[in-house]
């Protein structure tokens, strides 16, 4: 049985069909949510795309995290649901609170859009758990916010629960402690600058994306099974 | 009543402000001497109707504190002043 | 009627003047409408009949360009260009100028270039999906010209990331000549389903006109034409001056989203976008397609600012609105769409009927039953400009420089440093432009010769099909032959798009030109053209749409000519990613094409030496042309099938810098450098004529067998190897120092002061 | 003597701001009513060794002139005070 993505559009969103065409291509059923609805519409994963939510005005993110749907996406959260974050989904989780830290200007002051090499810390998280730790990975990065900052004792703690779940290897945004992804203390919130749903095919210069993907959709697959047995006992008790 | 409000956003201190960083450096570069510490913050300003000052004043409060500014990097300062 | 004294209304000049109109033009507005024009009349005409929307100057020339092809679904007229490229998608395209705002304001006269080419393609009903910015600026050791490319650069960014389109090519050229007028030229081009095409017309008498988008304020009003303070009194002079447009991306993406779902939705008639002229250009132009009139109330437009004129309204160019004919009954439904986008939107006007002389007019009224502030034929504003036989003289010297051959004698002591110095890496400015999104890019910016796409988009899909465009313009050969340099202009983007697999299917340009009173002026336009349409007919190339762009002068000095070309091509099937600009150790370098040691008009010749004169080589079509199909056959053959050993390991068109920067962008990419000992001279390693390309194979002697059996010349020059870039005889220097200029040559520049 | 500086810098008057309407409907919707004309700057400061108050203005003018804002679409305002 092929699991349920909601993949959240907000106004300004601009990476959600590339993120539906890239799950579709693994066999799950993904569909997009207008962040003025509130229902998930039982989704197993919910995957926030990159883009300009709202224009990136303010601060990128910021507005965003208000919409309707994120108090649904809260929640799910809260209940242990797989939720990802990509580029503006990830600003979005910190603005949101469900992520530590929060994703300043690039340090250069500009725009990046190019390919990174990566490497996997945590291979444990929704996102990294078909890696290795210490692989490498080559994805593309797109922002012009993302350097990553967080106050000291923050690093300290989520380095030290293997909330980090990749590194630059060169650092193209000055992010603190190279981080390019992270993760909530659950372990089932993470979010990333660079783009797995770029790099789906080596037409387009990188497979590596794809395994990324499939483990997100391994561990909805995780939380649905524990959904539906959690309902039954509920349903016989 | 009618207010101004004058919402200044500032990084937190010991965050990177490698904004300023950049003018620090083209001011030096363009001969000026004697710029130190630049930092570059923003400035969000509107009309507000409200009962009273201290109303208007705990509303914005309120604005920065749910929306205008994250804490996580940013401190503000407030000024409401009647509006002439 | 009262009676006209026309010649006395004439020379009381206080009102047409400051408008920019010509007496001569005003006449023509007196005798057309056989009374003196009010306020918002005139204003109209100036805006209308200025170059930018009219093409007055220029029209009686771009006639003579070919146009037609069977595949070829709209051509020049309306907003953009759409083709047919089968499996039910058509594509649209077209590019256009932001040469003087982006002078004034950088950033913003980008951003909103950007802005405004977006909704020429949108409003075909296509979803855009790729940008390129071919840019001309002034020499990066002018702190100015380094200001200007860096807020454009921040402004081609700032908007096309926003507005998720991704920009995936473009071009940079550094020349004097753009010091004081840099040209910034965009292309967009958008993907439909065919079903989906609708045309700006306002047809169906009773119909709705609907204006969506951002709020009218008092933005870059006159900015076509050149409204002087005139009509506005002192006191009001300060708060009511025009000012500089600001573009809203966030606003244009909603826009987008809402302008597709209404057309989905079949909600729209016609639908066109504002642009230069405002509402006055949308309402008459929409109204004169259909051979119709329109009843516009201006008070019904929603304002940003208070106590703004019919006049302003008009004309302001206020960004990021679109202006949608309906039919009554659909009124509720489309403002329902509009509302779930966070769009503002209200029914301006209404589409009215013809006279008893089968005239429509387009009338401005001030509120439901008010005053007519203005009712003319909607035609006359649109069609009826006046057309200018501009006079053209041959420059005086123009003779004598190209017969002038002084560059065949020039050399350097150091050729090693004059590659050093020419080779220039644009990833500092593509690396600040989204160019994958829609995951469509196969080939991206600094991969190839042209950018290649999966022919896709959101909600359309074909067959496997790939898109190949390309955006060239080379002023340099332009300056000495414009018609020459034209022609090559046009080969080179064909050559570049038939380099990464792809057939070539249409050509939109943007002819970047001095100032038109000057007769030497109009003479490069027209030479221009002329070069234009011999190439594209030879080589089957339909133009799809254009734009003028005139008035590109500095303190009396005129640009060099400019014409910007965008070749598109398509590909059937796509499986892999083709050979491109790079090569593995061991192959050989083979040159493909006619041998050429002429430097007249190449950079080196210009950089190094400022040497401008010299006749180009002669450019034969037809050699051109089997050029261009062997090689794209042998990449189509590449790309196409995954068993086959690969032939073609690497390809290079030779242009701008000839065969030694050919070289050294190869090697850079490849990291693997090379050994060439098949060149006569240093000429033959700065020449840039057109017809050649470099290849790189593991078997020279099956692929120049190739070459010979398609009729075309092919030589092993050289071999892939080593860490050096060496020409035996000319230059030895270190792949390293090479790749080091040519990645630091833009971004040590803009670490450097800028200053406005 | 030793200067702090504050540069106010705001879009000039008649200008589209996109991003202060944006944040006016966001306050609207988080139920925030009352606030109007919202408009967003920037607010750069530094400190700045001079000889005198005077000779701290004027180059503290001509910094804004020449790089920190721009006169096309900016309008700005300095502060001046002596270093506490
Ligand atoms: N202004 C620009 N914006 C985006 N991409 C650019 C720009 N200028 C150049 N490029 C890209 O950089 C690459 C190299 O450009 P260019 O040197 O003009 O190529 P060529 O000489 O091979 O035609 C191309 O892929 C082009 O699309
Ligand atoms: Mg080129």
């Amino acid at each position: 049985m092929s699991v349920r993505v909601g993949v959240i559009s907000f106004p300004g969103s601009n990476c959600e069909h590339d993120v539906l065409e890239g799950l579709s291509s693994l066999g799950a059923d993904a569909e997009i949510i207008w962040h003025a609805d509130r229902s998930l519409k039982g989704a197993d994963a919910v995957i926030i795309p990159g883009g300009f939510a709202h224009g990136d005005y303010l601060r990128c993110g910021a507005i965003a995290r208000f919409s309707p749907i994120m108090e649904s996406v809260t929640q799910f959260a809260m209940a242990g649901g797989p939720v990802l974050g990509i580029c503006n989904g990830f600003q979005v989780l910190t603005e949101a609170g469900l992520l530590p830290g929060a994703l300043m200007r690039n340090s250069g002051l500009r725009f990046l859009c190019e390919n990174a090499t990566l490497e996997v810390v945590n291979d444990s998280s929704i996102l990294t758990s078909m890696n290795q730790a210490g692989d490498q990975i080559r994805l593309p990065i797109n922002h012009g916010e993302g350097n990553y900052t967080c106050d000291a004792e923050t690093l300290a703690r989520i380095e030290d629960q293997g909330q980090v779940v990749l590194r630059y290897m060169d650092n193209p945004n000055g992010s603190v402690a190279r981080i390019a992804g992270v993760s909530n203390e659950m372990g089932n919130v993470v979010g990333l600058m660079p783009h797995p749903e770029r790099a789906f095919d080596l037409l387009f210069g990188s497979a590596d994306g794809r395994s990324l993907f499939a483990s997100v959709l391994g561990a909805a697959e995780h939380f649905s099974v524990s959904k539906r047995d959690s309902a039954d006992s509920v349903g016989r008790s | 009543m009618n207010f101004a409000v004058t919402i200044d956003v500032r990084g937190v201190e010991g965050i990177a402000d490698p904004e300023g960083r950049t003018i620090e450096r083209a001011l030096g570069s363009l001969g000026f001497s004697g710029a130190s510490t630049v930092r570059v913050g923003k400035v969000i300003t509107f009309d507000l109707e409200a009962d009273d000052r201290s109303s208007a004043e705990s509303t914005v409060r309120e604005m920065c504190d749910r929306l205008l500014a994250n804490p996580v990097i940013e401190r503000y300062e407030i000024t409401v002043s009647t509006s002439s | 009627m009262t009676i006209l004294d026309i010649s006395t209304e004439i020379a009381n000049d206080a009102r047409h003047v400051p408008l920019g109109l010509l007496d001569d033009e005003y006449g023509t507005i007196l005798e057309m409408l056989g009374r003196v024009p009010s306020d918002v009349e005139l204003a109209m005409y100036s805006v209308m009949w200025s170059e930018h929307c009219s093409y007055k100057s220029s029209r009686v020339h771009l006639g003579r360009l070919p146009t037609k092809a069977a595949h070829v679904l709209v051509g020049p007229g309306e907003n953009a260009g759409v083709i047919d490229a089968g499996d039910n998608v058509a594509v649209a395209l077209r590019i256009e100028s932001h040469n003087h705002p982006s002078y004034i304001e950088p950033f913003q006269g980008a951003a909103t270039g950007v802005g405004g080419i977006l909704r020429d393609i949108f409003t075909m009903g296509a979803r855009p999906i790729a940008l390129m910015d071919p840019l001309f600026i002034g020499p990066l050791d002018d702190p100015h010209s380094r200001y200007i490319l860096d807020g454009v650069v921040r402004g081609v960014g700032g908007y096309g990331n926003s507005v998720g389109v991704p920009t995936v090519g473009g071009q940079i050229t550094f020349d004097p000549c753009y010091r004081g007028n840099p040209l910034v030229n965009v292309f967009c081009l958008g993907v439909l389903p065919v079903d989906r095409l609708v045309l700006g017309q306002a047809s169906g008498v009773g119909n709705l006109c609907v204006l969506l988008g951002s709020r009218t304020g008092r933005d870059g009003i006159g900015g076509v034409s050149v409204l002087a303070s005139a009509g506005f009194n002192d006191a009001e002079g300060e708060t009511k001056r025009p000012s500089v447009q600001v573009g809203d991306p966030y606003e244009e993406k909603r826009l987008i989203e809402a302008c597709l779902e209404l057309l989905d939705a079949q909600l729209v008639v016609g639908i066109q976008d504002l642009g230069g002229a405002g509402l006055a250009c949308a309402t008459s132009e929409t109204a004169a397609r259909a051979g119709l009139g329109m009843d516009v109330d201006v008070q019904a437009v929603l304002r940003r600012e208070p106590n703004m004129s019919a006049v302003e309204v008009m004309t302001s160019e206020s960004q990021e609105r679109m202006l949608a004919i309906i039919e009554p009954q659909s009124r509720d439904a489309v403002l329902e769409i509009c509302k779930r986008w966070e769009i503002e939107a209200s029914v301006i006007a209404t589409v009215t009927g013809v006279d008893e002389e089968g005239v429509g007019h387009l009338r401005i009224v001030d509120g439901p039953n008010g005053a007519v502030l203005a009712d003319v034929p909607a035609k006359s504003l649109a069609d009826e400009a006046p057309l200018y036989h501009r006079p053209l003289a041959e420059p005086l010297d123009h003779r004598a420089r190209l017969a002038d051959r002084s560059v065949d004698g020039l050399t350097s002591p150091d050729y090693g440093e004059d590659l050093l110095a020419m080779v220039l890496d644009p990833a500092w400015i593509y690396s600040q432009y989204d160019h994958q999104l829609f995951v469509n890019t196969i080939l991206g910016p600094g991969e190839a010769d042209a950018t290649l796409l999966r022919l896709a988009g959101p909600g359309v899909f074909t067959n496997g099909k790939a898109l190949a465009m390309s955006a060239d313009a080379n002023p340099a050969w332009c300056a000495i032959d414009p018609r020459l340099g034209t022609a090559a202009s046009v080969a080179e983007s064909a050559l570049n798009v038939c380099a990464v697999g792809a057939t070539p299917k249409a050509l939109v340009n943007c002819l970047n030109f001095g100032n038109p009173t000057h007769p030497e002026v109009m003479w490069q336009l027209s030479e221009s053209i002329d070069g234009m349409a011999e190439a594209c007919s030879a080589l089957s190339i339909p133009v799809v749409g254009g734009n003028v762009s005139l008035y590109n002068e500095s303190q009396g000095n005129d640009i060099d000519p400019t014409p910007t070309v965008a070749v598109i091509g398509l590909m059937d099937s796509i499986v892999r990613r083709p050979p491109a600009r790079a090569w593995q150790s061991g192959d050989a370098i083979v040159l493909v094409g006619k041998r050429s040691s002429n430097v007249a008009g190449s950079r080196w010749a210009r950089e190094v030496h400022g040497a401008r004169n010299g006749a180009l080589d002669p450019l034969d079509l037809v050699e051109h042309r089997q050029l261009c199909e062997l090689i794209s056959d042998l990449v189509r053959a590449e790309a196409a099938d995954v068993v086959a050993p690969e032939l073609v390991s690497g390809v290079h068109t030779i242009a701008d810098g000839g065969i030694a920067v050919a070289l050294a962008e190869c090697s850079i990419a490849a990291q693997v450098g090379c050994v060439v000992d098949g060149l006569t001279d240093h000429r033959e390693l700065f020449a840039e004529s057109v017809s050649r390309v470099l290849l790189a194979t593991a078997r020279p002697d099956e692929l120049i067998a190739r070459c010979t059996q398609a009729g075309v010349l092919a030589t092993v020059i050289g071999t892939a190897q080593g860490s050096r870039v060496v020409v035996s005889e000319l230059l030895d220097v270190s792949l390293d120092a090479l790749t080091s200029s040519f990645s630091d040559h833009i971004g040590r520049a803009l670490g450097e002061v800028t200053s406005r």
